[in-house]
Formats: structure tokens, C-alpha cells, sequence
């Protein structure tokens, strides 16, 4: 009789120091950028369903919708902390809504984790909002060494997209970094959604560029490739992370053959044991070629359950107090070090930004393939 | 390039562009011509079309013609259903009420193709594969035009005929007109009103769908926004040549590709305003020709 | 006498009718055009102060036209309108019923979600907000209006403003009592009937303190009693209210009974002019409008 | 003398919101006559001709024609079964030409000579639509547009043809005339409702009234004698 | 006959207490609510503001502008503009910065101030075009001039720092701050509308010729509408850029859509009533936040449903099309929930019996 007691007891025990660990994951999954934020989402749930427990703690995870809307990216995120009391934030993607979304998570000193956000002033200034990518400087300054170094251009035209604050961004950083290199540049300026490029192609073939760069998004990037080439471009393609996509290749067909763009990872470039284990899932749960959005949200994942999982050994009980829980985390976050992720080895700096090196990818045979690794120490900054 | 060739170039981007719009402008002003709506929803309609042939073609791999009459067909029983569904009961309403019912309806359809097929665009191309005729590539005097710019300026020329046929020398056509002055009176004549509404709705949407179709094969990308901007601009173009008028969406439809394209072929650094010279001609057209180029003024009544 | 010395006396005598008949509205030979329609052709006439007024014609014939292009609804193609001396053919049909023109409309034209107070107080809110109409009065050298200045502030803020509405209330419930509709003094015009509703729109039209009110069809739709109150009503509202009254009107019960002289219009032409009884034996008027049933009435 | 009903009214109901606009009358129509609704504005006299063409609904109460229950069905189908309106105003489509409004008449015929015959008789009952066959119908003069509102309906060769005011802001010149018509019409065999606010034209050329009074019948009676009504006298003829 | 009516004494005296319980209420809100509730309670604030100010120009002038979102843009941009130092603004502008718009500076009042005042300085001159147009000609032109000012916003880097936006504005709106605007912009609005020139609007909206024949300037007061409206849109958008910190002349942000949800919270509410478009812009914050739980994973009498993002979205949509169906004068319809009105609500059933 006392046995069982103390046996129930036990179970209790055990089952009260397994709490569930609640994650808010806020995306944009409707509205005008809702391809990133369910591309991303992909990467979320795979590594989730990887490691669906944390120190023997269920993690739920709570998807929040912002409908690519500001106002909604910092309501979801205030509902998160406040009405499902999260531990932490996954997201945003856009910097935009990162920024609307970070001030509300800094001020209720929640840790915030973005897959995907690349301006720096996300991150500025703020203690609880991280990243697990690389910022626009760095990428752009990569980019440009690439052209000017390994291509040999000298001259570039750029396409930006001026509703994209991301593009318009790039194209500042890429600029700076191409001229300093040496090269010429002009720039260009379409609009997202735009549909008809042959103007601004027929412009830039004025020009005679050696290189086209492309700093906006794959679905527009695949229509300026298509449409350069079919008014008889020959010269070099590049774009940035915003390019990878499989819609690219699909979208973009026999054009984009032979483009290039900075990204987060390739299986052969930072052959992590993780990369190939992702993508051998993802494949196999969606049944196409994985995307950097994804792998970036895995990564975000991974590195919120590191984190998590050193706070919980150190204190077990931190479970129950969540602002000290929060607190921790947003520490702890901040001390990853060559955590070994799907795109890579990644070290958060104490500004809360990724250092990790630039993969340069190009489309051969219809496929993405490795060109070239970029690290931050060849970047003139 | 040399000059003449930059503008030959331009000239067939324009020609193309325009009669992407002007197809689309035409099923805005035939709705808009016999109901005095802006069917907000129009530019939906034609994503929606789109996805029935995406879908046609990727789930039954139906041949590229059967997926675009499947679509054709299919946007044309969701105009009429939409008609049924939102515009039938506010036909005695403020006409206010119908246009927000509209913007309603374009929400409906956005939302659900987001959830439904999902916003990750999907590649067109893998129906029209690259090596189709329609992809080849003309050389003209320098200029480098796709064969599908002939199909599109072509089949613009077509549907213009046949509906200017249909609306002036059928019977139906003759309804149409009739229900464009006065509704209860031509119900009166025993006409049944509500079905050639809903044949102009699904003639408008047929339209749309074939126009989403070629347009998916120039950009090949299909997603639930995709019919937002054309749809704006073709309205547009239907409010510029003059509203209700099928000759002045052909004609606002080429002047607005025109213009598109030439001012950001001979003003590159203005082409982060391209969207903005459409809404300029419009308010241009609006302050001095209110009923646009080709239309009709009409004299209110005191 | 000599055919010199007739002419100066017919002069004369003309002159000292002008000085008694004084017109307060001259159409200056107008034309109205639209496209190729020509709505009004060259009409040229008068009304005379403290006249009734009745201006008849097949459908068609313009007469509304002349109404809206007198109201300043319309610019005429050609021609002037003079009204008390200001040459108000350039104006805005604001400023015209500011100077002291009112109108109803054919088919009518209330506010049919405002209460039947409201419909006459809209009709006051011009006097207190409108410094441009004074503007017009003092460059032509008649008195202004005193507009208040600041009418906007005023009504936000309510400061100097109250006493004022009340004031305008007060005033629009002594009209409609006078119009006999205090009994619907709050409900909506919409809820009027017919008749009620083209008395509102003549009240309506007398809370601009018109000089001059134009009916368009007053006895429209109404039976021959109604149409008999009607005459009482708007001889009643010529007298009480002191206007002059120029009136559009099919039913020629009404025409004849209550106008003392009548313009008939025919293809935008003024085709005769006179007394009712004049017009009742005009071979071209019973020619081309009355027919032969009014030949002896 | 037992006469065929064509079309029979009853105990008709109709509201336009909280309005109750027809307060339960009772009409019938024989076959062959000139029946003449005769009231003020606002009586409900082109109410009860919008319900029975389809273009109001009733409340309660029935509409019956040719022996058939009609009552709501819509105007379209109402028309087919043999009931035109020539509505209040005339309401012809200005922007149609006269050939083309007079087939918007005959839209639901197939009978191409029957069509033929029909238009050959309208132009000998109207010349002057003839010469004008080729022009908008918004460029017709007031008169000319009631003469082709009548024959749009005639078009459709109805078995009752329903007029709304068709006196209505015409110049006395012309009332006459198309009384005339209306007359001659119905000599020719169809059968008429009409609908008049000049009640002495009207009891004219009927053959039965019915006065209506705030969407009540407060009189009926065969024409000659409501002209001799006192009441109907002193409201409707102006007579004292 | 009378009509039923409290004195207006009573009126005052009941309002004044109206306002005071709401101001209690804010305070224990303030005090009490989380802070996801708190951005609830400001942003239904702010849509408010919005709210009233387009229904003053659509609904009682009968102005059918779709250009709002032009005016809360110009709004927000001019006070956040204000409201960040020079070192900020020269951290922030990627492009360079114009010097004049560089040094200037203002605290959150005078920025919000500036801000409605730009806005409305915008209005009077697009008015000139606009309103000479009617009808559906004047909603696109006046959607076509908010675009303009937003692709303007886009591309002018030195101004307004282009896409990239502003970002770390201060963030000011307090609930007090909000509030207090509400309560103006309620009170300016309402007093314009029940004075004559409300009454002169109105009947714009009935019958603007007829309007123009009782001798009102239909052009100069639809453009006073115009303005005023816009004057509050620009508060309105200077306290949703003090709100949300950062802004952005994305289409999304500050683009049609936001003119469309400003839309059908007034349709909502009742065009043409005030107090409808309060009632309109708290059930149209509210709904959309509440309804995020049909975008979580739920059970429905025993089957798990996946939680679909979307839904929320599909449903509003659905939801609004079967208003405009059935139940087309909204919430209030053009009624405004007066005292007077609940007073006859409560009181006043017999007065059908009264009237013979």
C-alpha cells in the first residue's frame, strides 16, 4: 500500500516537472508575403516533429497568422506573450514586421528568434530579439567580392525592388561594396508583383553590364531572368537569399541556368552532419527540394531548444517561473556557439546577429549547386 | 541596341502588356456597362481561373488546350455563382453597397485560394513547358518578340470582334443593352434579367480566365494576389477608354501598356513610380473627360 | 399728330410702366444648346415683380430648361439673365438662390432622411455661412446679407452659436405651421405623402427667403381638389410671403385659374404670350398645344 | 350576360416596407373591355399594376389570370404568359433605336411573319413611328415616346395590356389622340387595364371603373355612371 | 405634437457621467489589462479615430472617398518625422537625408497636431480635383491619389527613407493620448454634424442638386468635409505610427487595404452614424483578434481540426458579404445611439398609439 503511495507519488513528481513548453510562432502565413512565412513554417514543424520535447518538457508550438501586416505582426506577437504565455518567439520573417513585432517582444522581455530578418536595425539595440541569419552588410559585401573577384565584373546593373526594404537595403550594401572593389554600377527599380520587365531590361542592356543583380525576391527574380535572356542578355545573373526557392528554377526555366546567389547553406558547402539530415527529412515529408527559408526556421528551432535545454539543466525549475525562464533564454541565445544547424556552423554574436560565412549557389542542370564560400573576414566592411 | 531597335522592342512590350489589360478591361466594362459595378472581384476571378487549369493540367495532366477550357469554363460558373450569390440580392440596393459587397468578394477569393492551394507561388510553366511554340522567339528588324505577343495582340482582336457581334447584332446583346438603361422595364418586355446578368458575368469571367491564362504563360506565376495589380490597372484602363465601352477597353488597355512601358524605357529612374503614372492618367482622364476616351457623357437628369 | 410725336408718347408710356411694372428677372434672348438639341431658343422675356407667372408648352419644349439655366444649373449658350439688376448668368446656382431665386423641382427633390424641420432649416444655413453671395451684393451696390463671419467655428464650438439656432428653429417652425405641415414637423420627408411632401418643397424653397420662386409642375400627380387647394396655396404664398412666382404647369385647370399671364413655349421658341384668356384663343397655341376641347372654355 | 374574367384581383395585399400600399381589393377584368383604375397619386394605382406584372410582390392575396394563379411570379414570366405594361413614364431605352425597342417588345416571339404583320399594323396605327425607325429612342419627342411605349408592348401581342398613365405630361393636344388609340386598340380585340389620373379621359373610353383611395376601392361601377358620381364629380372630374 | 425628448440639461449631465465612467474604465483598463490587451484597447482607439473621420466624408457627406489611407499615411510620416531626433533620423536614412527634414523637430502633441494639419492641407488640394467627380468616379480617383502619395512615400529616399520606412519611433500613444484624441475627434465631428452645417452635409449626401438650390456651396462644403476628415485621419495616423513604432509605405501598411478595413468597419457600424462607427471599429479589432482561434488547432464535437491560417481572414470576408446581404444599414443604420434614442427605447413604445 505504501509502496504504490510512494510510487503514485513519484508519477506526480515526474509529471509535474514535465511541464509543456509553450513557443509562439509568428508568420506571415495569408497576405502579400505568405510564401515566406509557409515556406518557413515547413522548416518549424520538421524540426518540431525532430524534437517534439526539450529536457524531457513538451514544447507546444503556437502559430500565429500576421497577414503580412504590421499592425498584426506586433499584435500577434503581444498576443503570444500576454495571452498564451510563451517562452519564446519564432519569427518574424520580413524585417519589416520584425521590427513592429521585436519592440513588443523587448519590451516584455521575451526572447525573440528570427529565421530570416537581415536588416540590421532589427536586432539594434535590443536584448531579447536574435537572429539566426546573416545581415544585409555582410551579404551584400560578400556578393560583391564574388562579382568583382571570381567573376571579374566590371560593371553591374541592379535590380531593386523599391517596395522591399530588404532589396532597396542590398542594393545599398552591394553598391558600397562593388565600388569600393573597383567596379561600376547603376541601378534600376521595379515593383514587387510587377509582371513586365522588358523596360528596365531594355535600360540596363544599354548599360552593358557584366553582371545583373538581382537584390529583390525569386518569384520577380524569375521573370527578370526570362525576360533578359529572351531580349538576348548574355552576361552574368546574381541575386541574393531572396532567390532561393524552388520556384525559381521552375518559374524562371532554361533563363536562370547558370545564376548565382548568396545564401544561408548548401548541403556541399557546409557539410554539418545536420544538413543532410535535414534535408533527407524534408524531402521526404514534402516531397521537393528543400528551401533556405526552411532551413533557416529549423535552425531557428534548433538553436531556441539548445538554448532552451541549457537553461533547463542548469535550473529545472525555471519551468515554473516564466519571466526568469524568458530572461535566461534570451541570455542563453545569445552564448550559441558554433551550434552546427542545418545551413551551417552558427555563433550569435552579443548583438544577437549570426556570424556565419556566405554559401554561394548556382543553378546548374536545373538544380542549385555550390559555387563558392564566402567568409566574413574576405568581406571589406 | 540602337535607337530604332530599343523602340521596336518597347513598341511589342507595350503591344503586349496593353493587350493583356485591354482582355482583362473587358470583362470589367461589360459588368460594368449593364450593372453600373465595379466588380473588385474581377481580377480574382482570374487567379481563380488560372488555378482551375493549373489544377487541371497538374492533377489529370490534361492537355494544355483541355486545361484552358476546363478553366474558361470553370471561371465562367464561378462569375455567374458570385453574381447569384452576392450581387443578386443588392441589384435595388445603393450601388455603394454592391461595390463594397464587391471589395468583400475579392477578399473571399484571395483568402481562399490562400487557403485552399496555398501562397507559395506555383510555377505556370510546368503546363506551357518552355519548348511550347508559344515561347519561341521572333526576330524582327533587331527586336526580339516572343510568338505569344502575335497570340495575345491576335486573340484581343478576336474576342473584341465576336463581342462587339454578340452586344450589337444578337438578341442577347440587344437584352444587355436594354438591362444597361432600364432593369425593371426590360423584365417587363419578358426578359428574364437575372440570366443575361449572370450570362454577362460568366462571359465577363470566361474572359478573365482566358486572359489569366495567357497571362500566366507570359509571367509564369501563379498565386493568390497574382490577379490584384492586373486587375487594378485593367480597371483603369476600362475607366480611361471610358467605362462600359468595349472599344475603350481595347483602347485604354493599349494606351496604359503604352505608357507603362515607354516611360520606363525612357525614364529609367522613374520607374519606381510606374504604378503611380497609372493612377495619374486616371485622374488626368477623370478631371477632363470624366466618361473617358470613348465613352458616353451623360447628363444627369435635374 | 405726327408719327414722331406717337412714338415719343408710346415711349414715354413705356417708360412709366417700366417705372410701375418693374421686372425682377429678364431673360436676355438665351439660348440653350445641347450637342445639336436646341433646348431654348433665343427667349427673351421678363417677369414682373409681384406677377403669377405661368410658363406652358408641350413636353419637350424647354421649359424646364429655362429653369435650370436661369437657376444657374446650366450656362446658356447665348444670351444673359438679369435678376434685380445683377446680371446672374455666370453664377453658381448657390449664389443664385443666395441673391434671392428659389425653385421646386418636377419631380421632387426633398431630403428624404431628414425630418420635414430639418429639411427647412437646410434651407437657412446659406444666410449665416455664405460671405460670397455678399460679396456679389456689395460690388453690385445692393445691401449684403450680413453673413455671420466665423459660421464654422461657431457651429463646432458652439460659441455664439445657440442662440442662433434657436433663432433659425423658431423660424422654420413659424414657416411650416404656416404651410400648414406642423403636424409632421418630425418625421421624414420620405414618410410624407404626396401632396404633404410638394407642400414641403414649396416651404423648403420659401425658407431661402426667395424674391422669386419657380414651381416646376406643382400639380403634378394631384387630383382636381388637390389641385384647387393647390391655387389657393400658392396665391396664398404670393401674398403672405410677398414673391413673385414663375410657375411650370401641365394641368391647365391650374394655369388658368391662378396665373395672370401665361408664356406658351413650343421647340424651345416662345410661340405666344398673354392673359390666360389670350392664350385660350391663340389659333397657334390651340394649334400646337391646347387643342380644340379649351377653344371655349 | 356572363363575360370571361381575364384577369381577377383577389383580396390583394401589398406593402412597401411598413407601408401598406394596397389595402385588399378585389378587380376583375373581362375579356374585351377597357377597364379604367382611377384615383390620386399615391392611391396605389401603379402599385397594383407593378404587383400584377411581377415587379412587386404581395403580401397576401391572389393575382389571377386566365384562370392561373400569377400571383408573384416574376415579370419576365408574367410577360410570357400574355400581360404587357406600358409602365408610368414610358420608360422606353433611350439608347435603343425605334426598330430595336419595338423588338425588345417582341423578344420572346419566334414567329418571324407573325412579327412582320405586327409591325406593318403598329406603323398604321403610329406613321409617324415609321419615320422615325431609324432614330434612338431618347431623341423622340414626348408623345412619339408614349406611342412607342404602347406598341413596344403591343409587340409582344398581349391578351391584356396594361397602361400606367399613359395621359401622363403630355400636352392636352396629345391626351386626346392617345385615348384615341388606346380606343381603337381595344376595338381590334385586346383587352385593357387602365390606369389614369385623368379620370374624365379615362371613363370615357372604359367600360368599367373602379376609384381607388389610399390603397382601398371606395367605388366601382360601370364608366358612364361614375361619370354621373357625385363624388367622384366633385374629386376626380373637378367638377363642382 | 412634441417629440418625446429629455431636456438638455439631462443630456449634459448624462454624458459628463458617460465620460467619466469611460475614463474610469480606461484607467483600471491601463492598469489592469496585459499589454496584448492594452494594444487591443489603443488599437481600437486608433481605428476609431479613423473610423469617424471617413464616416464623416462617406457616410453623412455622402463623399464615397477610398483615399484615407493617403491621409493617415501623410499623417504618420509627418509626426513620426517630428518626433525622431536629427540623430536618429540620420542613423535610420539610408540614402541621405534631406537637411531641412533632418532638423526638424517636435514633441508627440504639436507632431500630432502637424500631422492632421498636413493631412488636411493635402485633402484641400486633392479636393480641387476629387470633388468635382461623383459617385464611383470620385471613390477611384480618391483610391488613385492615396496611391500616389504612397508610391511618392516609396520612392522619395531623401524624405522618407523610402521602403525601408521609419523605424524606432518613440513609442507614444498611450492609452490617455488615444483616448483624449477619440473624445475630440468625437466631439469636433459631432458638434459639426448636429449644427447647420451638418445638417447642410446631410443633405449633400441626400441631394446635391437640390442641396445647391437651398443655396449651399455643395463644393465648398464637401471640401470642408474633405479636410476636416483628413485633418483626423492624419491624428489617427500619427498615433497608430507612435503605436506601432515603425512604419512603412508598403501596400499592406498603409495601401488600399487599410482604406477597405477603415470601410468596413463603417459599414459595420452604419454609414452615416457616429456612435456606429465607435461600435464598428471595437467589433471590427476585436473580431479579428478573436477569431485567430479558428487558426488553431481545435476539436469540433469530438474531430480534430487543423488549424488552417486563413481562416480568419475567409470568414471575415464571408461574414461581411452576408452583412451587406441582409443586413445592409449596419449596426446603428443612420441612427446614433443617443440619449434621446434610448430613452424612446426604453420609454417611448407607445408613441405609435399616440399618433392618429
Amino acid at each position: 500500500m505504501k509502496k504504490t503511495l510512494v510510487l503514485l507519488g513519484i508519477a506526480f513528481a515526474i509529471m509535474a516537472m514535465a511541464a509543456t513548453i509553450k513557443v509562439g510562432v509568428v508568420l506571415p502565413m495569408t497576405g502579400g508575403i505568405s510564401a515566406f512565412g509557409q515556406l518557413t513554417w515547413e522548416g518549424i514543424e520538421l524540426a518540431h516533429e525532430m524534437m517534439p520535447t526539450v529536457a524531457g518538457n513538451e514544447v507546444k508550438l503556437i502559430l500565429l497568422d500576421n497577414r503580412s501586416e504590421k499592425t498584426e505582426a506586433a499584435n500577434a506577437v503581444a498576443r503570444a506573450i500576454d495571452k498564451e504565455k510563451v517562452v519564446a518567439i519564432l519569427g518574424e520573417v520580413a524585417s519589416s514586421h520584425s521590427l513592429a513585432g521585436g519592440a513588443v517582444a523587448e519590451e516584455k522581455h521575451t526572447p525573440m528568434l528570427s529565421p530570416s530578418s537581415t536588416n540590421p536595425l532589427v536586432t539594434q539595440g535590443k536584448k531579447y530579439v536574435s537572429r539566426v541569419c546573416f545581415i544585409d552588410p555582410f551579404q551584400g559585401g560578400a556578393a560583391a567580392v564574388f562579382a568583382a573577384k571570381k567573376l571579374n565584373a566590371k560593371t553591374a546593373v541592379i535590380f531593386t525592388d523599391i517596395q522591399q526594404d530588404y532589396s532597396v537595403g542590398l542594393t545599398n550594401f552591394f553598391m558600397k561594396a562593388f565600388k569600393k572593389l573597383g567596379g561600376r554600377a547603376m541601378q534600376v527599380f521595379y515593383n514587387t508583383g510587377d509582371q513586365d520587365f522588358t523596360a528596365q531590361i531594355s535600360t540596363a542592356l544599354a548599360f552593358n553590364p557584366d553582371v545583373i543583380f538581382i537584390t529583390g525576391y525569386y518569384p520577380e527574380a524569375a521573370l527578370i531572368s526570362r525576360q533578359a535572356r529572351q531580349l538576348g542578355y548574355k552576361g552574368y545573373i546574381m541575386g541574393g537569399d531572396g532567390l532561393e526557392a524552388p520556384e525559381l528554377i521552375s518559374i524562371g526555366g532554361k533563363a536562370v541556368e547558370g545564376l548565382y546567389f548568396t545564401t544561408h547553406f548548401h548541403a556541399k558547402a557546409a557539410a554539418t552532419p545536420m544538413t543532410k539530415k535535414f534535408v533527407a527529412m524534408y524531402e521526404k515529408k514534402f516531397k521537393k527540394e528543400p528551401s533556405a527559408l526552411g532551413a533557416l526556421g529549423f535552425d531557428a528551432y534548433l538553436i531556441l531548444m539548445n538554448a532552451m535545454e541549457k537553461v533547463l539543466k542548469a535550473n529545472p525549475d525555471i519551468v515554473n517561473n516564466l519571466q526568469a525562464f524568458r530572461d535566461a533564454l534570451a541570455k542563453e541565445i545569445r552564448n550559441t556557439k558554433d551550434f552546427e544547424g542545418a545551413t551551417g556552423k552558427i555563433t550569435i554574436d552579443k548583438n544577437g546577429n549570426a556570424i556565419k560565412s556566405v554559401v554561394v549557389d548556382v543553378v546548374k542542370n536545373g538544380k542549385f549547386d555550390f559555387a563558392a564560400i564566402i567568409n566574413p573576414d574576405e568581406i571589406p566592411m | 541596341m540602337n535607337q530604332g531597335v530599343f523602340f521596336l522592342q518597347n513598341l511589342f512590350n507595350a503591344l503586349m502588356l496593353g493587350g493583356l489589360y485591354a482582355l482583362i478591361a473587358v470583362g470589367y466594362t461589360m459588368v460594368y456597362g449593364i450593372l453600373r459595378l465595379i466588380n473588385f472581384a474581377h481580377g480574382d476571378i482570374m487567379m481563380m481561373g488560372v488555378y482551375f487549369a493549373f489544377y487541371t493540367a497538374v492533377i489529370f495532366s490534361a492537355p494544355p488546350l483541355v486545361a484552358a477550357i476546363v478553366a474558361v469554363a470553370g471561371a465562367a460558373g464561378l462569375g455567374f455563382l458570385i453574381d447569384r450569390i452576392a450581387y443578386k440580392p443588392l441589384r435595388n440596393a445603393p450601388r455603394i453597397s454592391a461595390l463594397i459587397t464587391a471589395i468583400g468578394m475579392s477578399f473571399f477569393l484571395e483568402s481562399f485560394a490562400v487557403v485552399a492551394f496555398g501562397a507559395v507561388p506555383k510555377p505556370f510553366i510546368q503546363i506551357f513547358k518552355d519548348k511550347t511554340i508559344l515561347n519561341k522567339v521572333v526576330m524582327l528588324g533587331g527586336a526580339r518578340i516572343p510568338l505569344l505577343t502575335f497570340l495575345v495582340i491576335l486573340l484581343t482582336l478576336v474576342i473584341f470582334a465576336v463581342l462587339f457581334l454578340i452586344v450589337y447584332k444578337t438578341k442577347i446583346g440587344m437584352a444587355m443593352r436594354a438591362i444597361s438603361m432600364d432593369i425593371p422595364t426590360t423584365a417587363l418586355m419578358g426578359i428574364n434579367v437575372d440570366g443575361v446578368i449572370g450570362f454577362t458575368f460568366a462571359l465577363g469571367s470566361a474572359l478573365a480566365a482566358a486572359s489569366g491564362i495567357m497571362w500566366a504563360m507570359r509571367y509564369p506565376n501563379v498565386y493568390p494576389y497574382m490577379g490584384f495589380m492586373p486587375g487594378m490597372k485593367a480597371f483603369i484602363a476600362a475607366v480611361v477608354g471610358g467605362i462600359g465601352s468595349i472599344p475603350g477597353a481595347v483602347v485604354g488597355g493599349l494606351l496604359l501598356g503604352f505608357i507603362e512601358i515607354f516611360m520606363v524605357s525612357y525614364f529609367p529612374t522613374m520607374s519606381g513610380y510606374r504604378d503611380a503614372f497609372a493612377f495619374i492618367i486616371l485622374i488626368l482622364i477623370l478631371m477632363f473627360k470624366p466618361s473617358g476616351i470613348l465613352g458616353k457623357k451623360s447628363v444627369e437628369k435635374v | 399728330m405726327s408719327e414722331d410725336r406717337v412714338k415719343q408718347l408710346e415711349e414715354k408710356v413705356a417708360e412709366l410702366e417700366v417705372e410701375v411694372n418693374k421686372p425682377i428677372l429678364i431673360l436676355d434672348h438665351v439660348t440653350m444648346q445641347f450637342g445639336g438639341l436646341i433646348a431654348v431658343n433665343d427667349f427673351h422675356n421678363k417677369v414682373i415683380k409681384g406677377e403669377l407667372l405661368g410658363l406652358i408648352g408641350p413636353n419637350g419644349a424647354g421649359k424646364t430648361t429655362v429653369f435650370n439655366v436661369i437657376t444657374g444649373i446650366y450656362y446658356p449658350t447665348k444670351g444673359r439673365i438679369i435678376f434685380d439688376d445683377i446680371d446672374i448668368t455666370p453664377f453658381r446656382p448657390y449664389q443664385i438662390t443666395h441673391l434671392g431665386i428659389a425653385r421646386t423641382f418636377q419631380n421632387i427633390r426633398l431630403f428624404y432622411d431628414l425630418t420635414v424641420l430639418d429639411n427647412v432649416l437646410v434651407a437657412q444655413h446659406h444666410e449665416l455661412s455664405n460671405p460670397d453671395a455678399d460679396r456679389i451684393l456689395i460690388r453690385n451696390g445692393k445691401p449684403p446679407k450680413n453673413t455671420k463671419r466665423f459660421w464654422f467655428w461657431r457651429a463646432v464650438t458652439k460659441l455664439g452659436y445657440i442662440s442662433k439656432e434657436r433663432e433659425m428653429v423658431e423660424r422654420a417652425k413659424d414657416l411650416i405651421e404656416r404651410v400648414g405641415l406642423s403636424h409632421v414637423m418630425y418625421e421624414k420627408a420620405s414618410a410624407l405623402p404626396y401632396g404633404e411632401q410638394r407642400k414641403l418643397e414649396i416651404a423648403r424653397a420659401l425658407a431661402t427667403k426667395p424674391k422669386l420662386l419657380l414651381l416646376d409642375e406643382p400639380a403634378a400627380g394631384m387630383n382636381p381638389k388637390e389641385s384647387e387647394d393647390l391655387m389657393e396655396f400658392i396665391r396664398k404664398v404670393r401674398d403672405d410671403f410677398n414673391v413673385t412666382i414663375l410657375l411650370i404647369e401641365h394641368d391647365m385647370k391650374v394655369v388658368m385659374g391662378v396665373c395672370e399671364r401665361i408664356i406658351v413655349m413650343d421647340y424651345g421658341k416662345i410661340i405666344a404670350e398673354g392673359t390666360p384668356e389670350e392664350i385660350q384663343n391663340n389659333p397657334r397655341v390651340i394649334e400646337a398645344y391646347l387643342g380644340k376641347e379649351w377653344e371655349n372654355v | 350576360m356572363s363575360e370571361e374574367i381575364v384577369l381577377q384581383l383577389e383580396n390583394l395585399h401589398v406593402y412597401y416596407g411598413a407601408i401598406h400600399a394596397i389595402k385588399g381589393i378585389n378587380v376583375k377584368v373581362p375579356r374585351g373591355k377597357i377597364i379604367t383604375l382611377i384615383g390620386a397619386n399615391g392611391a396605389g394605382k401603379t402599385t397594383t399594376l407593378s404587383t400584377i406584372a411581377g415587379l412587386v410582390k404581395a403580401k397576401t392575396g391572389k393575382v389571377v389570370f386566365e384562370g392561373r394563379d400569377i400571383t408573384n411570379k416574376p415579370a419576365h414570366i408574367v410577360n410570357r404568359m400574355g400581360i404587357a405594361l406600358v409602365p408610368e413614364g414610358r420608360r422606353i431605352f433611350p439608347g435603343l433605336t425605334v426598330y430595336e425597342n419595338l423588338m425588345m417588345g417582341a423578344y420572346n416571339r419566334k414567329d418571324k411573319d407573325g412579327i412582320e404583320r405586327d409591325l406593318e399594323w403598329i406603323f398604321q396605327l403610329f406613321p409617324r413611328l415609321k419615320e422615325r425607325i431609324k432614330q434612338l429612342g431618347g431623341t423622340l419627342s414626348g408623345g412619339e415616346q408614349q406611342m412607342l411605349a404602347i406598341s413596344r408592348a403591343l409587340m409582344s401581342r398581349p391578351k391584356l395590356l396594361m397602361m400606367d398613365e399613359p395621359s401622363l405630361g403630355l400636352a392636352p393636344i396629345l391626351v386626346d389622340e392617345v385615348f384615341e388609340v388606346i380606343k381603337k386598340i381595344n376595338e381590334e380585340g385586346t383587352t385593357i387595364l387602365l390606369v389614369e389620373q385623368n379620370a374624365l379621359g379615362a371613363l370615357k373610353i372604359s367600360h368599367y371603373g373602379y376609384v381607388l383611395e389610399t390603397g382601398s376601392i371606395v367605388l366601382e361601377g360601370p364608366s358612364n355612371e361614375l361619370l354621373e358620381n357625385d363624388m367622384v364629380r366633385k374629386a376626380y372630374l373637378g367638377v363642382a | 405634437m412634441v417629440e418625446k425628448r429629455l431636456s438638455t440639461k439631462t443630456q449634459v449631465i448624462l454624458t459628463l457621467i458617460f465620460i467619466l465612467v469611460m475614463a474610469l474604465l480606461l484607467w483600471w483598463a491601463d492598469k489592469g489589462f496585459d499589454s496584448y490587451k492594452q494594444r487591443v484597447l489603443r488599437l481600437i482607439g486608433i481605428y476609431a479615430i479613423m473610423a469617424v473621420s471617413l464616416n464623416l466624408i462617406n457616410g453623412i457627406t455622402g463623399i464615397f472617398s477610398l483615399g484615407h489611407a493617403g491621409f493617415i499615411l501623410v499623417g504618420a510620416y509627418t509626426a513620426a518625422i517630428l518626433t525622431l531626433t536629427p540623430a536618429e533620423k540620420e542613423m535610420s536614412y539610408l540614402f541621405g537625408i534631406q537637411p531641412w527634414i533632418k532638423n526638424l523637430h517636435a514633441d508627440f502633441f504639436t507632431a500630432t497636431l502637424a500631422g492632421g494639419a498636413v493631412a488636411a492641407f493635402s485633402a484641400f488640394l486633392i479636393g480641387w480635383p476629387v470633388l468635382r467627380l461623383s459617385g464611383d468616379y470620385l471613390a477611384i480617383a480618391s483610391l488613385g491619389f492615396a496611391e500616389i502619395v504612397r508610391i511618392w512615400a516609396n520612392n522619395a529616399l531623401t524624405v522618407t527613407n523610402g521602403p525601408l520606412g521609419l523605424k524606432a519611433i518613440p513609442e507614444y500613444s498611450t492609452t490617455w493620448w488615444i483616448y483624449g484624441w477619440l473624445l475630440f475627434t468625437v466631439v469636433f465631428i459631432a458638434s459639426l454634424v448636429y449644427s447647420s452645417y451638418g445638417r447642410a452635409l446631410k443633405a449633400i449626401r441626400e441631394d446635391r442638386i437640390a442641396a445647391e438650390a437651398m443655396g449651399i456651396n455643395v463644393f465648398k462644403h464637401q471640401l470642408m468635409s474633405f479636410v476636416v476628415g483628413a485633418f483626423f485621419a492624419g491624428v489617427s495616423g500619427s498615433l497608430y505610427a507612435h503605436w506601432l513604432t515603425t512604419i512603412d509605405p508598403r501596400i499592406t501598411t498603409m495601401g488600399p487595404m487599410l482604406t477597405f478595413y477603415i470601410l468596413i468597419m463603417i459599414v459595420l457600424g452604419g454609414l452615416g452614424s457616429i456612435t456606429g462607427s465607435l461600435i464598428g471599429a471595437a467589433v471590427f479589432a476585436i473580431l479579428f483578434e478573436w477569431l485567430r482561434d479558428l487558426e488553431q488547432p481545435f476539436s469540433f464535437f469530438g474531430i480534430q481540426v487543423p488549424g488552417i491560417p486563413g481562416m480568419r481572414i475567409l470568414v471575415i470576408s464571408a461574414l461581411f458579404i452576408a452583412v451587406m446581404i441582409f443586413w445592409q444599414r449596419g449596426i446603428m443604420g443612420r441612427e446614433e445611439l443617443t440619449w434621446n434614442n434610448l430613452y424612446k427605447w426604453f420609454f417611448g413604445r407607445k408613441k405609435e398609439g399616440e399618433r392618429s
